[in-house]
């Protein structure tokens, strides 16, 4: 059963209805929120199945169904659904994801009084996600942008009683909004110069061949193709909502929202939406390729961009003491992998990872999740340790994930995807940086995931809350498993030799290269791999810690560098330092100008008003009235005058208007008033 | 009579009356033709109606008499036919008392105009084929015109007796008349409105012919017709201070009401013009109901149209007559309150009644008994709720005696 | 002189007539009259210019309904008003109804 | 339904016009005049003086003139004269009986105290006259009737009359008889104390 | 012209002129019913019979009952008896008739003047039926508002002339309602 376009608009209908199930019902409802959550989800799914098998039935074909918003004066404005496989598995991917998050919080939440409020916040999440996927309109997308990005701050600031949940959330927001500032000059930029708010209307959309052509050909005074802009702005937003270099510092304070809304959004769903924006609009960004003249491509300073983040994720990612922060600095670098992607022409590679990125990445949020369960709520590594006993199934979908991540050779999915990005990043042309990069990000991942799974689950239970963990109950680790089967299975769908994925994706042939082609870059990066671990290994394998507030190896050897990593480079402080005291200063300068110069001009115009009606009685009672009132003293006289004219005897009215009738009369006929 | 030509075509004895003017008016230069016509006319009509009322006096006296057991007027000639001349002698002989201070021209013009105006109404009634005094285009409209006018001969009589019952008996007598004329009015309005027309000839005609060969198309016997007929009389009783409502006259009322202070010839004057009011409605009553002169049935015909006419005349007086022997009078409150709340909402749903028939009549087949059926509902169904709601109190006395 | 004016003649002497009754007389009813007569002169002027008039077109007649049908209304109206001053004044002057002054 | 009792009472009047024609018992007027009311047997108006025979009515009348019934009249209408023959003997019979009309309350009592039944009541009621006085006093001649006119108005009561004094004759001749005998008897014993006369001579029928 | 329309012209003028000087108001009023009959007399001599009849029917059968009940009801005269020219009026006399003459002045010559488009020969003849097509034509708005005028102006004229208040209301009928007036004082 396939779906067709003008149906796509189903698949985000169906979460924001079961959201109106948990925002709208009383506070402390619980099923109904819940089982309209898991519906909404599973009815979201089912139609996601469809849309993706609809999509996949001409995968080189883009199925729209545009609709007209309003019209204003002469123009309308119409939006749209656009259904590609690009759409399609971006949908599978948020229902499955979400459908599995949502089954692990039922589990997860189940203490919490406010359980149906966060299961509809979650639904109104996947509903603003999956719009944002299946649209054929930069503004639509916009509008869903917003929303998600609205979810994410009610869902970091869940438990808005800690202050520093509510302060991440605001902060989160705050960030990504700056983003979002360059997003919205782009999209208004865009529309203003194609005139179309739709991305493919037949030839005049906003990425349709015709149009990309004139974009790219009109220069700007800086010699900068107009199509360079437009995609460098998009990319601000993009990199805002997907925590690259300069806006990443809210992702890991995101971290104060519970483990499920990490494992979500700020894993597989919504900070992939960048990446996806990114995938959306390449032809956009990769419209001034061909052309020499332009200084600078904008697909360049994505790859430079996602390179640096790739690398400072992998750097800060190392030093961490929180489970859940370790991994949200892996999602940054691995993040910057598929900006890296990106950046050098191959948003096929970019998606498969992302793709494969978001289960193994979810599992491993949703693993440090049981974890924080089973031990109470403990998430400094530090008071962690020995859980590889008692927790059985998490210990092994967490090992599975890890491996994933790290790209151990051919069996996880991990490996392929980050091995398409490398070949990718090897061929570009204009500089090998990002190459290199990517691949100290592999060692960096390979060391930091060796220390987490170390530090966690071997050596002895160093916090009480880690003596008494048991396995928990089984809603958690069935998500767990399923999850640990995609994260080792869906490499296998985009292989060198047989690469299914990406040919549908690409809509249309891709290369295929025997496995012999790109072996050398497989060899290479194995052996990085194992020079991660083996690195993990020899600082927290050797020799564990058995007390809870003994100093961390690598701080032992390399003390500076430790402590720097783990003040995060003082990027917050940083930016305190600077944004925030201009800001500061520039509130400052505003406060004063409106007391003093607009209040000051408020008050004299008040002042002045008053003494010109004081000066004004005073004209008037002396002066005019006297003159008035003998004049209406005279009228009155001469009006009680003429009232007696006025007798009540109806038939002295009637001759006066008899008389008249007949003067008139005469005067007419023969006075000659022809 | 019209001068209308004498077609061949029919029975000797239709065209009888119209030969004998024509001789008549051979005798005449041509130039007086038309004054002497007008006079025969007037002649035929005071004569006919007159002796009409002569024996219409004493029809009802014998009627009243066969009804109590008593024989009637049978003194004077046999059976009584002489006893109206004799009365008419009477009349004439009894001395004519006129109050002091009366008004003696009122006093004196208001019979005469009450006579004057009860006959000219008889002036554009078809008594037969050919025999119309006066064809007017709006014939009916000139017969209420007339008929209204009389009110004011009884407010004359009523004011000129200067005596204070007869004033109030005038007042409640124009109470009376006033409140029957406009179920009058409003009950000819249909008959007008089926038949198109307002003159009368024109009414007769469309009541001619025979559905089914023997169902006259007579508009008494349709059921907003015969609705409308029954308003009709109900209310040419009132108008004419006939039976139950015979207040006015009644001697248990005010005297003899505003007649109190008239005798002799004056008061037979009175009472002419009563018979003679009464004869005109019921006249008017035949014409638009009755099928004017049409015969019941087509081999019925052979008899002339006036014979007819006159036969449906003679039945509603001796309608009138049997009324009179039957109801007790009605109270000026009871007589008023039937004709403002029974009589005009029966007559303006009539009027709705009559409009339905007019605009189905070309329904034919089975609709012909849907439209009568419709139209037999909408009498009769208004009928029973207007009449349960407003008499509903009524009934047999109930008497309540001492507990002994 | 044409029938025409001699009809038009005769409406004026009537609409005089009742011009001076209204003019002159005291009593409100006699009044009431003289307008009445009045409005029966104007329609006598409507009837006489549908007659003599170059014809072909009825709405006088059809004015002179309305007139009728208008004035008796009038009439009633009047003569109420007449009733409710004699109710309160006890009489039917217009003398006496001449409080409306300034 | 308003017309229910209307149509029933014209109905009433109806029959009874139709019936009048033909039932008897409705249509009960005596044109009068001509036909004369068959008044009931014990009408009664004024009194009449019973004769026995029609050719000499006031020669035969009954009446002795005893004055009884003069005396008990209570508005004392009558008048009554004894017939004295020239020589002043009584002779039985009234000269003159005048009877007041105008004061007679028809009372029958006079009838009742007349020991000869002489006196009777008379169904005459067309006795309007055209003179308010003399008309009204009759006079004996006016008076006297017959005893088969007293046949046709009471017939009954003349019967029973009759009947009794037949009755009354004949004890009396008896008795004349018994004492016709016993004074033959007697006849030969002395003659004995006088038989005082029997009262009234009973005229033969 | 013909001897119908002179006489009848005289006859209105006359009762016309004696109803309005005449002293006693039912005179008046009778003598105003008898112009109103000439009137009809004239609308039918012109040959409009409808308006002729409806004139009776409408002024000598309606208004004429109306007026003369006005009168009656207004008879409880307390001040000075109907004289026709009042001492204290004799300057609205004069001035009225001036006004009059004025008047009159005005309406004659005019009418001379005046150039008259006349038709010789017999007048339109008029049926009922063009009446009813004319009033169920063009002027059916009219007719409608008419019926709406007689209606408010009869409702109104009743509720001016009916006694509403309770002392008013002759002794036996009680607002017809048939209530026993006995027990007046519970509260209504």
């Amino acid at each position: 059963m396939t779906l067709s376009a003008s149906l796509l608009w189903l698949i985000p209908a169906t979460p924001l209805a079961a959201s109106v199930f948990g925002l709208f019902a009383p506070r402390t409802a619980r099923t109904l929120p819940i089982a309209g959550a898991l519906l909404g989800l599973v009815a979201a799914l089912g139609l996601s199945v469809a849309a993706l098998a609809g999509a996949l039935v001409d995968p080189a074909v883009r199925a729209t169904s545009d609709f007209a918003w309003f019209t204003f004066g002469a123009q309308t404005l119409r939006l749209g659904w656009l259904l590609d496989p690009l759409a399609g598995f971006m949908c599978v991917l948020v229902t499955l994801i979400g459908l599995l998050v949502a089954l692990f919080s039922t589990a997860y939440l189940r203490h919490d009084p406010r359980i149906g409020r966060f299961f509809g916040f979650l639904s109104l999440f996947v509903a603003a996600m999956l719009g944002l996927l299946v649209t054929n309109s930069l503004l639509l997308l916009f509008i869903c942008w917003e929303l998600v990005g609205l979810a994410s701050y009610l869902l970091i600031g869940f438990w808005y009683e800690r202050p520093a949940a509510a302060a991440a959330a605001k902060k989160a927001f705050i960030t990504t909004r700056i983003g979002d500032l360059g997003f919205l000059i782009g999209l208004v930029w865009l529309h203003q110069a194609t005139g179309s708010a739709l991305f493919h209307d037949g030839g005049a959309g906003a990425l349709d061949a015709p149009t990309l052509a004139r974009l790219s050909s009109t220069l700007l005074p800086g010699g900068w193709a107009v199509s360079t802009a437009i995609g460098l702005l998009l990319f601000v937003g993009a990199a805002g909502k997907s925590g690259q270099f300069p806006l990443h510092v809210w992702l890991p304070d995101a971290m104060e929202g519970p483990t499920p809304v990490s494992a979500l959004i700020h894993a597989a769903t919504m900070v992939a939406a960048g990446v996806f924006l990114m995938a959306r609009v390449f032809p956009l960004m990769a419209a001034d390729q061909g052309l020499a003249t332009v200084p600078f491509h904008a697909l360049t300073g994505v790859a430079v961009i996602g390179a640096v983040t790739a690398l400072l994720g992998a750097v800060l990612a190392v030093a961490q003491n929180d489970i859940k922060r370790v991994l949200a600095y892996s999602t940054v670098s691995q993040l910057g992998y598929m900006m890296l992607a990106i950046g050098v022409g191959s948003w096929v590679a970019a998606v498969f990872h992302l793709i494969t990125h978001a289960f193994f990445k979810a599992l491993l949020f949703l693993g440090a999740g049981s974890v924080i369960d089973a031990t109470h709520h403990e998430q400094d590594l530090r008071r962690l340790g020995g859980l590889a006993g008692r927790m059985r199934v998490t210990f092994a979908t967490f090992a599975l994930g890890t491996g994933a991540l790290m790209g151990l050779p051919f069996v996880f999915s991990g490996f392929w995807s980050k091995e398409a990005i490398l070949h990718a990043a090897e061929g570009w042309t204009v500089s090998h940086l990002p190459f290199a990069a990517g691949l100290v990000g592999v060692v960096l991942t390979a060391f930091y995931m060796t220390r987490l799974v170390l530090e966690v689950f071997f050596g002895k239970a160093r916090g009480e809350g880690a003596a008494h963990a048991e396995e928990s109950p089984g809603l958690m680790r069935g998500p767990l498993v399923v999850l640990a089967v995609a994260a080792v299975g869906l490499g296998w769908l985009g292989l060198p030799n047989w690469p299914w994925l990406q040919t549908r994706l690409q809509g249309g042939d891709w290369p295929v290269h025997g496995l012999g082609e790109g072996f050398g870059l497989m060899v290479v990066s194995t052996a990085l791999v194992l020079l991660g671990i083996g690195a993990g290994w020899w600082w927290y394998g050797r020799v564990k810690r058995t007390d809870a507030r003994a100093l961390d190896p690598l701080a032992r050897s390399w003390p500076a560098v430790h402590a720097a990593l783990a003040g995060r480079l003082w990027l917050d402080e940083l930016y305190a330092a600077t944004v925030g005291r201009a800001f500061a200063m520039l509130a400052r300068v505003a406060a004063f100008f409106d007391r003093w110069v607009w209040g000051g001009a408020v008050e004299a115009a008040g002042r002045t008003a008053e003494t010109v009606g004081q000066v004004n009685r005073a004209v008037d009672e002396d002066g005019l009235n006297a003159g008035f009132d003998n004049t209406s003293e005279h009228l009155r006289g001469s009006g009680r005058r003429y009232a007696k004219a006025q007798t009540g005897d109806a038939q002295s009215y009637l001759r006066v208007v008899a008389i008249g009738l007949a003067v008139v009369g005469v005067l007419l006929l023969w006075g000659g008033v022809r | 009579m019209t001068t209308t030509s004498v077609p061949s075509s029919e029975s000797w004895l239709e065209v009888a009356p119209l030969q004998a003017r024509d001789a008549l008016l051979g005798l005449l230069p041509e130039s007086l033709h038309w004054i002497a016509s007008s006079v025969l006319a007037i002649a035929v009509l005071v004569g006919a109606f007159g002796l009409m009322f002569a024996y219409l006096t004493l029809a009802e006296r014998k009627l009243l008499g066969r009804i109590q057991n008593r024989p009637g007027p049978n003194r004077t000639g046999w059976a009584g036919l002489l006893q109206p001349f004799a009365d008419a002698v009477k009349a004439l002989t009894k001395e004519d008392i006129v109050p002091r201070d009366a008004d003696k021209v009122l006093h004196a013009l208001a019979p005469v105009s009450l006579v004057a105006l009860s006959l000219i109404g008889l002036a554009v009634i078809p008594f037969g084929r050919h025999l119309v005094a006066i064809e007017l285009d709006a014939a009916v409209l000139y017969f209420f015109a007339a008929g209204a006018a009389t009110e004011l001969s009884i407010f004359m009589a009523g004011w000129a007796s200067r005596n204070k019952y007869s004033l109030l008996a005038a007042m409640r007598a124009l109470a009376q008349l006033i409140s029957y004329e406009v179920p009058l009015l409003l009950s000819v309005v249909p008959v007008v409105l089926v038949a198109g027309t307002l003159s009368t000839t024109a009414i007769v005609a469309a009541q001619g012919g025979w559905a089914a060969g023997f169902w006259p198309h007579w508009h008494v016997l349709t059921p907003w017709g015969f609705s409308a007929f029954c308003l009709f009389m109900i209310a040419a009783l009132a108008e004419s201070n006939r039976s139950p409502f015979d207040l006015p006259e009644a001697e248990s009322e005010l005297i003899a009401g505003h007649l109190t202070e008239y005798s002799g010839f004056k008061y037979a004057l009175f009472f002419m013009a009563e018979y003679f009011g009464m004869a005109a409605l019921s006249a008017m009553a035949v014409t638009l109901f009755l099928g004017g002169w049409q015969a019941p049935l087509g081999w019925l015909e052979v008899l002339p149209s006036y014979v007819w006419f006159a036969a449906k005349l003679l039945a509603l007086l001796a309608g009138f007559i049997w009324i009179r022997a039957t109801f007790p009078r009605l109270r000026i409150d009871q007589l008023t309150r039937l004709a403002w709340k029974f009589l005009v909402p029966m007559a303006l749903l009539n009027l709705a009644n009559a409009a339905f028939w007019s605009l189905t009549a070309g329904w034919s087949g089975p609709l012909q008994a849907v439209r009568w059926a419709v139209s037999l509902a909408a009498v009769v169904v208004p009928f029973l709720l207007l009449s349960r709601s407003l008499f509903s109190g009524l009934g047999p006395r109930v008497y309540r005696y001492a507990p002994s | 002189m044409s029938p025409l004016h001699l009809c038009l003649l005769l409406s004026t002497v009537l609409f005089c007539i009742g011009l001076a009754a209204v003019l002159v007389r005291t009593s409100a009813i006699l009044v009431l009259l003289g307008v009445e007569l009045m409005l029966n002169a104007a329609n006598l002027n409507f009837i006489a210019f549908w007659r003599y008039g170059p014809g072909g077109d009825d709405t006088g007649v059809i004015f002179v309904l309305f007139s009728i049908a208008v004035a008796a209304a009038e009439a009633a109206v009047g003569l109420a008003l007449v009733i409710a001053l004699h109710r309160h004044r006890r009489t039917i002057a217009l003398k006496a109804a001449n409080q409306l002054r300034g | 339904m308003i017309g229910k009792g209307l149509l029933q009472g014209l109905a009433v009047t109806a029959r009874n016009l139709v019936g009048s024609y033909h039932d008897p018992d409705r249509y009960t007027t005596i044109e009068y005049p001509e036909v004369k009311p068959a008044l009931p047997e014990a009408y009664r108006n004024f009194p009449f003086l019973v004769a026995e025979k029609a050719e000499d009515p006031l020669g035969t009348l009954r009446c002795v003139a005893c004055q009884i019934c003069e005396k008990e009249c209570p508005p004392q209408c009558i008048y009554i004269v004894m017939d004295r023959d020239e020589k002043g003997k009584a002779r039985m019979k009234p000269k003159v009986f005048d009877i007041d009309t105008s004061v007679c309350m028809s009372c029958q009592i006079c009838v009742e105290v007349c020991p000869f039944d002489a006196i009777k009541m008379d169904q005459v009621f067309e006795i309007a006259t055209d003179e308010r006085f003399n008309a009204l006093l009759l006079h004996r001649d006016q008076l006297a009737k017959t005893n088969t006119y007293f046949h046709q108005i009471h017939p009954t009561e003349a019967a029973e009359v009759d009947a009794r004094l037949a009755a009354e004759k004949k004890a009396a001749e008896e008795k004349a008889k018994a004492a016709a005998a016993a004074k033959a008897a007697s006849a030969k014993p002395a003659p004995a104390a006088p038989a005082n006369p029997t009262p009234p001579p009973a005229p033969a029928p | 012209m013909s001897l119908a329309f002179l006489a009848l012209a005289l006859v209105c003028v006359v009762t016309a002129s004696a109803a309005m000087i005449s002293r006693n108001l039912i005179h008046s009023a009778l003598l105003l019913v008898l112009t109103w009959i000439g009137l009809a007399g004239l609308y039918l001599w012109a040959g409009a019979d409808f308006v002729g009849f409806s004139q009776a029917i409408v002024y000598v059968g309606g208004v004429s009952m109306v007026v003369l009940f006005a009168v009656l009801l207004t008879r409880r005269q307390r001040d000075e008896p109907l004289v026709l020219i009042p001492e204290a009026g004799v300057g609205r006399v004069v001035a009225g008739l001036a006004a009059t003459f004025w008047v009159a002045a005005l309406l004659v010559p005019a009418m001379v003047v005046a150039p008259l488009v006349q038709r010789a020969g017999p007048g339109p003849t008029l049926t009922v039926k063009r009446i009813g097509e004319l009033l169920a034509g063009p002027h059916l708005v009219a007719v409608l508002v008419v019926g709406v005028i007689l209606t408010v102006s009869l409702i109104g004229a009743l509720y001016l002339a009916a006694p509403v208040t309770a002392e008013d209301q002759p002794e036996w009928d009680n607002g017809g309602t048939g209530r026993d007036r006995g027990n007046q004082e519970e509260p209504s």
